[in-house]
């Protein structure tokens, strides 16, 4: 292949050239941004995780796998999929091939920003060889590929649910303008490079279009402004970005490398969260995912729009949404860029709760009730380091089915354990978390972790879900196993300590949010019930398991609007007639119990009545 | 406010006084704080209406405060009671008027209490006649000394030579009447007027010429209650409540008021002082405050007696400014001259309320 | 002015007519629930808190409909938000909003 | 041909129907649903009524609780049934006697009416609300009770009612488990009246404050619950559990309302522009009469005594006299109109087992 134009510059590049380099500017800018406005210690934690070897190799696992072949969403929708990936995936090909070629055939143009895009314009193959016709395949390959794609986008913008969506967001004007550049480009491309071929050569794709289109259009007039076209909309594409949801194609990247490194926000508009809400593409899987979708006057309530008003700076907007989530982390689960958008909902709260007074100088009095609970005298009792410490939680006091039930299992191992909150302990923190209260939320914590060292046992045993991931994330109780009582249930099953029967009922699982997708439990209580009965499949189950609709996340959804979550709930669950809906939160266990017609009960009480 | 209402409960209200002979009883409290009062009270029925008023000097106190005090039980009171009764008797006497509104509630309890318990009645009887020899009586009637100049306002409203008017305006003068808590509280029938719209004294208002003022807080106690004035930490409890009548009198700007109980003058009086010490504030026209009078008193006045006869000059609060609204005359020099013009001696200025 | 060595004692009655109701119209707004208590005590009855100090949204929102925040607040201010009150009240009140909104409305300047 | 046999058989079957007179006493919504159920069956209806219309209390009601049904449609409903029913108005019984199993009756129009049966149905008083003093119903200018309320909401006319009223009260339990008013009883309806009309009355002013004073709230039936629910939570009515003890009126007129908040034990004050009492309900005026002419058992309170409380309700204690609707203690109005039927049903069962 040959330089065709001398000077390798036409005019027509020029709307790319001042989009590129206002994309360039406004990224450099960005990013300094963001890194100034973090934390110092998020940046100490990002240079570092920079240095890290197992860092890197997950960082450019995560790059290619999200940012380009999108495999998160592969995985629940191929088709959804294979559209991100097709356009994501083929038009960094068409980039490194893009580049590939310039630097083999054309190397005195390396370095020159346009060339590689409009190539096929200033480079002819005058005499066909089998290099430029793997190049030319190549390209025309890739190119297809993210047509298919275009094209698939297309028909997802007419008729969502054709791609597995039952609904899809609506756009803003810049998304309008960047979507029609979007779809525009590739088809121009085709076009400019279909009209040239004649000239330049061409593979299967350029080739053919030339010669189906110099037919009805005559080839040279049509060159040079589809080469204008396509510039211009390439060059608008690139202007429209940073204000349309497209933006993050290139914040997307960032957003792994914060992440990877460990760091979370603190503020719904500083550092990571920065990066964060600009990677989310607007793809609209959260609006399937959320639990109060399926009332339609809740669906502006979506994780998505939460982002789009954060990044209008709508605080009004934003504040309500961030108020109503139910904090279930569906939404995140689902989220092909893993935008935590309950932490981000979490701070935006904290903006406003961090403020409020309290008054929690009763904490100092408050003492752990000490008794310890040997069932039998008799019973080999190691050190009192060994001791379990049974923390029931507040909600656990309102069930005191449960209770009985730990207690009875606690009395058939001949456990030696403290039950930490008999006469009522103080909370955990996490409702605090949730309310962003998270300055009030330290103090609590820091009082519960006194008291836990304090007793001196090495293993807590947690009833409530809620307790279970503040006590993981946040009490740095190093030495101490945390364990929730599915997980302590599994274990003496596991040791045999515990010896069940297994009954002729069925049960089906609900995973509770916060220890499902919150602590990532999930196999443990499905193995504790397979002990004791035939363990029956939920509509959806384990990270896409719906709320009970009784969660403390949500700060204004009504009763009716929960009511309605339970129901759906409910029905997931009972699509294949168990004989028990069983749970391992107490929250859910109240909270189904009062709308149930199957029987609810928690994975104790179905544990404490099949003892052998 | 619906006058026709009030007048229907009027007249639900009444009760029985007899026309005449009457065994009198003096107060202990105003008897020391209000001397003149009974001495025209008993100068107005003997010689301005010509009924038989019998004292004796045999007779003591009640025992009302010691009892409301919790000093002496509730047999005791009786006894005492049953003593005085047993004099009425013991002089021929079967009307009982007593000058104090806590002995009215008082002995109007014991016959009420000795008409549900007669076996108390029994012993009182008994203990009676073991302590003082003296043979038990109970009285036909028995009435308050304000039931008394209510039965013949009438009367003297045709003698007066002055009435509740002010003279230069010609318009009624804005009467606050304040009962005594024991006159009509306990036992609503035995009062004129009930409990609710007491008529005893807003009877006498309207037959003098006056106008009576309804305000919200005038069934309020006049904050004596007793112990809240005996106790002297308590004392800021007892103005309170007299701080809230006056707060709630204010907007009606009263010219005087009236009462018929001997620690209510006291208190209405002093306290007004006492506020304006302590709060600055005064409740009558130009910083002064409202003159506080018995019935009795107003009565002279309606009458024509002499104001420093009546033992006005006593009051603390100034009674000249009421005097110049209904045209008394007076000799401001003689304010403060005793018996045979001995000097009294003037009170120290207060900052207020007084002149 | 002359000591008496004893003086006015303040009223501990409610004074209804002098309430704020700007404050309070304002926390309908933010959380109409506040409406629906009858006073029956499940809340302050389960309250976490309630074991260690006087924490009763009951009394607060009495308080409150009374016009008397500095109490109303004593009564917030060690709440711990962990929701039993929201599972155990009778009328499905939206506790834990009501708790948050108090405590913004009436601590505003 | 069959049809007429079949028409004889019922005409036979139902002969002593035709034969019996039943009198009922009192036009209020129980003796009118009774008079109509007993004239469907075949009886002469005679039905008597003191007024001078009927519907009782109900012809001068607005809206009944708890779903805002217009009165006037549950009148004409039961109306509609009467025809063919032989009333008389501003008629009373002057004397009955009994000659072997029927029951001779004079009326005060002169009438005599022989008659087998005789429904008593003379339904209630409301209990007068001026009886307690300290509310000022009659004496202040913007106290009136649930009555006034529902014959304002119905006319439009009242002039106690200020046009914009900022603050309004209701007092629950006017007369109502108050020894001292004689009525030890809870009268039943007043707590969703006043909760009904506290919605009506926000409706008609809707920037006005609405209090209600109660003792215990009772919505013990169905939607009444809902109905208090509704109250505070659409029409942010405040509830405030204490009595009020004491109403006084100030110098703009407005009231001032002393109670307790029991809930915070603290004394409340709020000034009311208008202040409604809910009346509780008594013995009607003539039970008194109509129990010594037909010697019919009442109970401490002057109601009517059924065989018993439960079973026998409709039933007096004398042969052929029998009971419905409020006469025999406060009733709701679906409870007096299916008393009426039950004792209509009860006449027939009896006339029957005469024959």
């Amino acid at each position: 292949m040959e330089e065709r134009i001398a000077g390798g510059y036409d005019p027509f590049v020029l709307p790319f050239m001042i989009g590129i380099v206002f994309i360039l500017t406004y990224l450099l800018i960005a990013l300094i941004r963001i890194i100034c406005i973090m934390p110092k210690s998020d940046r100490k934690r990002l240079g570092l995780s920079l240095l890290k070897p197992k860092i890197i190799y997950k960082n450019i696992k995560d790059i290619f796998g999200d940012c380009l072949l999108h495999l998160k969403i592969f995985k629940c929708n191929p088709l959804l999929g294979y559209m991100h990936a097709s356009i994501a995936f083929g038009w960094f090909m068409l980039i490194v091939i893009g580049h590939i070629e310039v630097a083999l055939f054309t190397p005195q143009r390396n370095g020159i920003i346009y060339y590689p895009l409009f190539y096929r314009y200033f480079v002819a193959e005058q005499t066909p060889t089998p290099k430029g016709s793997l190049f030319f395949f190549l390209m025309d390959f890739f190119l297809l590929i993210v047509l298919s794609g275009i094209g698939l986008a297309m028909l997802k913008r007419i008729r969502s649910s054709a791609l597995g969506m039952k609904r899809t967001t609506k756009p803003c004007v810049a998304d309008r303008i960047a979507l029609y550049c979007l779809w525009a480009i590739f088809p121009l491309r085709l076009l400019a490079e279909g009209f040239t071929a004649e000239i330049s050569g061409g593979g299967f794709l350029t080739k053919s279009t030339n010669t189906l289109l110099a037919n009805f259009f005559g080839n040279d007039i049509n060159v040079l402004p589809m080469w204008w076209a396509y510039s211009i909309v390439l060059g608008l594409f690139f202007l429209a970005l940073p204000f349309s949801r497209y933006m993050h194609i290139p914040t997307e990247p960032l957003y792994i490398l914060l992440r990877n490194a460990g760091i979370k926000p603190s503020h719904p508009r500083k550092g990571i969260a920065e990066a964060e809400i600009y990677s989310c593409s607007s793809c609209g899987i959260c609006l399937d995912a959320c639990p109060m979708n399926t009332q339609k006057k809740n669906i502006k309530y979506s994780s998505v729009y939460f982002i789009r008003f954060l990044r209008k700076n709508n605080t009004q907007k934003t504040n309500e949404i961030a108020d109503k989530c139910l904090m279930c982390g569906k939404c995140v689960a689902a989220c092909p860029v893993s935008v935590d958008s309950c932490a981000l909902k979490q701070s935006q709260r904290s903006t406003i709760t961090n403020k409020l007074p309290y008054n929690y100088s009763f904490l100092n009095d408050v003492t752990i009730h000490s008794e310890t609970h040997i069932s039998d005298i008799n019973a080999q009792s190691g050190s009192d380091n060994n001791n379990v410490l049974y923390f029931a939680g507040c909600m656990t006091h309102l069930t005191p089915a449960i209770i009985k039930s730990m207690t009875s299992i606690f009395e058939t191992v001949k456990e030696k354990y403290v039950f930490a909150d008999k006469d009522g302990g103080i909370c955990c923190g996490r409702p605090l978390i949730l309310a962003g209260r998270t300055d009030a939320a330290k103090e609590v914590i820091e009082k519960n972790r006194e008291l836990v060292r304090n007793s001196g046992c090495k293993t807590i045993v947690l009833s409530c879900p809620i307790c279970m991931k503040v006590f993981k994330e946040e009490y740095n109780l190093q030495g101490v196993t945390i364990l929730h009582h599915t997980q302590y249930i599994n274990n003496l099953i596991l040791q045999g300590r515990l010896k069940l029967n297994k009954s002729e009922e069925s049960f089906v699982y609900h995973d509770p949010c916060e220890l499902g997708r919150g602590c990532n439990i999930y196999n443990e209580p499905r193995n504790v019930i397979s002990a004791i009965g035939e363990l029956k499949k939920a509509d959806k189950e384990k990270d896409k398991s719906i709320c009970c609709g009784g969660s403390l996340g949500s700060l204004t959804l009504d009763y009716a609007d929960r009511t309605q979550i339970t129901r759906e709930s409910l029905q997931a669950l009972t699509i294949e007639n168990p004989d028990k809906i069983v749970t391992a939160c107490p929250l859910c266990l109240k909270t189904f119990g009062d709308q149930s017609d199957t029987p609810v009960i928690d994975i104790a009480q179905a544990v404490a009545d099949n003892i052998k | 406010m619906i006058y026709e209402g009030k007048q229907k409960i009027w007249s639900d209200y009444q009760k029985d006084i007899p026309d005449d002979h009457y065994f009198y009883v003096r107060s202990c409290i105003r008897q020391s704080i209000f001397p003149a009062s009974e001495m025209v009270f008993l100068d107005i029925t003997r010689n301005k209406l010509q009924k038989d008023f019998f004292e004796t000097e045999h007779h003591t106190t009640c025992g009302g405060i010691a009892y409301h005090s919790d000093a002496i039980p509730q047999e005791t009171a009786m006894t005492i009671i049953a003593r005085q009764f047993a004099l009425m008797h013991k002089y021929g006497y079967e009307n009982y008027v007593c000058s104090c509104i806590t002995s009215f509630g008082l002995y109007t309890e014991t016959l009420e209490t000795w008409r549900e318990f007669p076996e108390l009645e029994a012993k009182i009887k008994e203990k009676l006649w073991e302590s003082c020899k003296l043979e038990f009586a109970k009285p036909k009637y028995l009435a308050h000394a304000s039931d008394i100049i209510y039965k013949f306002r009438n009367q003297i409203a045709q003698q007066a030579k002055f009435k509740l008017i002010n003279k230069k305006t010609g318009e009624p003068l804005r009467v606050v009447e304040h009962i005594g808590c024991h006159y009509s509280k306990m036992f609503p029938s035995k009062g004129f007027g009930g409990a609710e719209y007491p008529y005893v004294l807003a009877g006498m208002i309207e037959a003098w010429g006056g106008e009576v003022i309804d305000y919200p807080e005038r069934r309020h106690c006049c904050g004596f209650g007793f112990r809240q004035y005996f106790v002297q930490t308590n004392r800021g409890y007892s103005l309170s409540n007299t701080h809230k009548k006056f707060e709630s009198m204010e907007p009606y700007k009263p010219d005087m008021i009236i009462t018929n109980c001997p620690g209510c003058p006291y208190f209405l009086d002093r306290w007004q002082y006492v506020i304006s010490e302590t709060e600055g504030k005064t409740y009558g026209q130009d910083g002064h405050g409202i003159p506080v009078f018995t019935y009795e008193e107003v009565a002279g006045l309606v009458l024509g007696y002499d104001p420093w006869d009546l033992g006005l000059q006593v009051h603390q609060v100034g009674v000249e400014p009421l005097l110049d609204k209904m045209g008394i005359p007076y000799n401001p020099e003689n304010k403060f001259k005793g018996l045979n013009n001995k000097d009294l001696g003037r009170p120290e200025l207060p900052s207020c309320a007084s002149l | 002015m002359t000591g008496f060595g004893y003086s006015l004692t303040p009223s501990s009655r409610i004074n209804l007519d002098d309430k704020d109701k700007e404050k309070w119209n304002k926390l309908i707004d933010l959380e109409p629930d506040v409406l629906k208590c009858m006073a029956c005590g499940s809340c302050t009855a389960s309250c976490t808190a309630g074991i260690f100090t006087k924490t009763s949204l009951r009394s607060a929102i009495l308080y409150l409909q009374n016009g008397q925040e500095k109490q109303a607040m004593e009564y917030v201010k060690s709440c711990l938000l962990c929701g039993k009150c929201f599972m155990v009240c009778p009328r499905a009140i939206n506790t834990r909003h009501l708790l948050l909104s108090i405590s913004k409305i009436y601590t505003l300047k | 041909m069959k049809t007429d046999l079949y028409k004889n058989y019922i005409k036979n079957a139902n002969t002593h129907r035709m034969n019996n007179n039943v009198i009922i006493i009192g036009g209020g919504p129980s003796g009118l649903e009774a008079s109509a159920q007993l004239h469907k069956m075949g009886y002469k209806v005679f039905l008597i009524e003191k007024d001078s219309q009927l519907g009782g209390h109900l012809a001068k009601w607005d809206r009944l609780f708890p779903d805002s049904i217009e009165a006037k449609s549950i009148l004409e409903n039961i109306l509609e049934n009467i025809n063919g029913v032989k009333y008389f108005l501003n008629t009373e019984v002057e004397s009955i006697t009994l000659l072997d199993k029927e029951y001779n009756v004079i009326l005060s129009n002169g009438t005599t009416i022989p008659a087998t049966a005789i429904l008593v149905a003379c339904g209630f008083d409301l209990f007068p609300a001026e009886k307690k003093e300290e509310y000022g119903y009659g004496i202040y200018d913007h106290v009136i009770t649930n009555a006034d309320l529902e014959n304002w909401f119905k006319t439009g006319l009242d002039d106690r009612i200020v046009k914009n009223p900022k603050r309004i009260g209701f007092v629950h339990c006017v007369g109502s488990r108050d020894e001292k008013a004689g009525n030890r009883y809870c009268s039943k309806v007043c707590c969703a009246t006043a909760v009904k009309q506290a919605c009506e009355v926000k409706e008609a002013f809707p920037d006005a404050e609405v209090f209600c004073f109660y003792m215990d709230l009772r919505m013990f039936g169905k939607g009444y619950e809902e109905l208090y629910l509704k109250a505070q939570k659409d029409y942010g009515v405040r509830f405030i559990r204490g009595r009020v003890s004491e109403v006084a009126e100030n110098i703009d007129k407005q009231l001032v309302i002393k109670a307790e908040d029991t809930l915070s034990g603290k004394p409340v004050k709020v000034t009311l522009d208008l202040l409604v009492l809910m009346a509780g309900m008594k013995n009607c005026v003539s039970s008194a009469k109509i129990a010594n002419l037909f010697s019919l058992k009442t109970d401490e309170y002057g109601f009517f005594t059924g065989k018993d409380s439960i079973y026998k309700l409709q039933y007096s204690n004398k042969e052929g006299i029998f009971h419905a609707g409020a006469c025999t203690g406060p009733k709701t109005l679906p409870e007096s109109l299916h008393e009426a039927r039950a004792a209509a049903l009860a006449i027939d069962n009896y006339i029957k087992s005469l024959e």
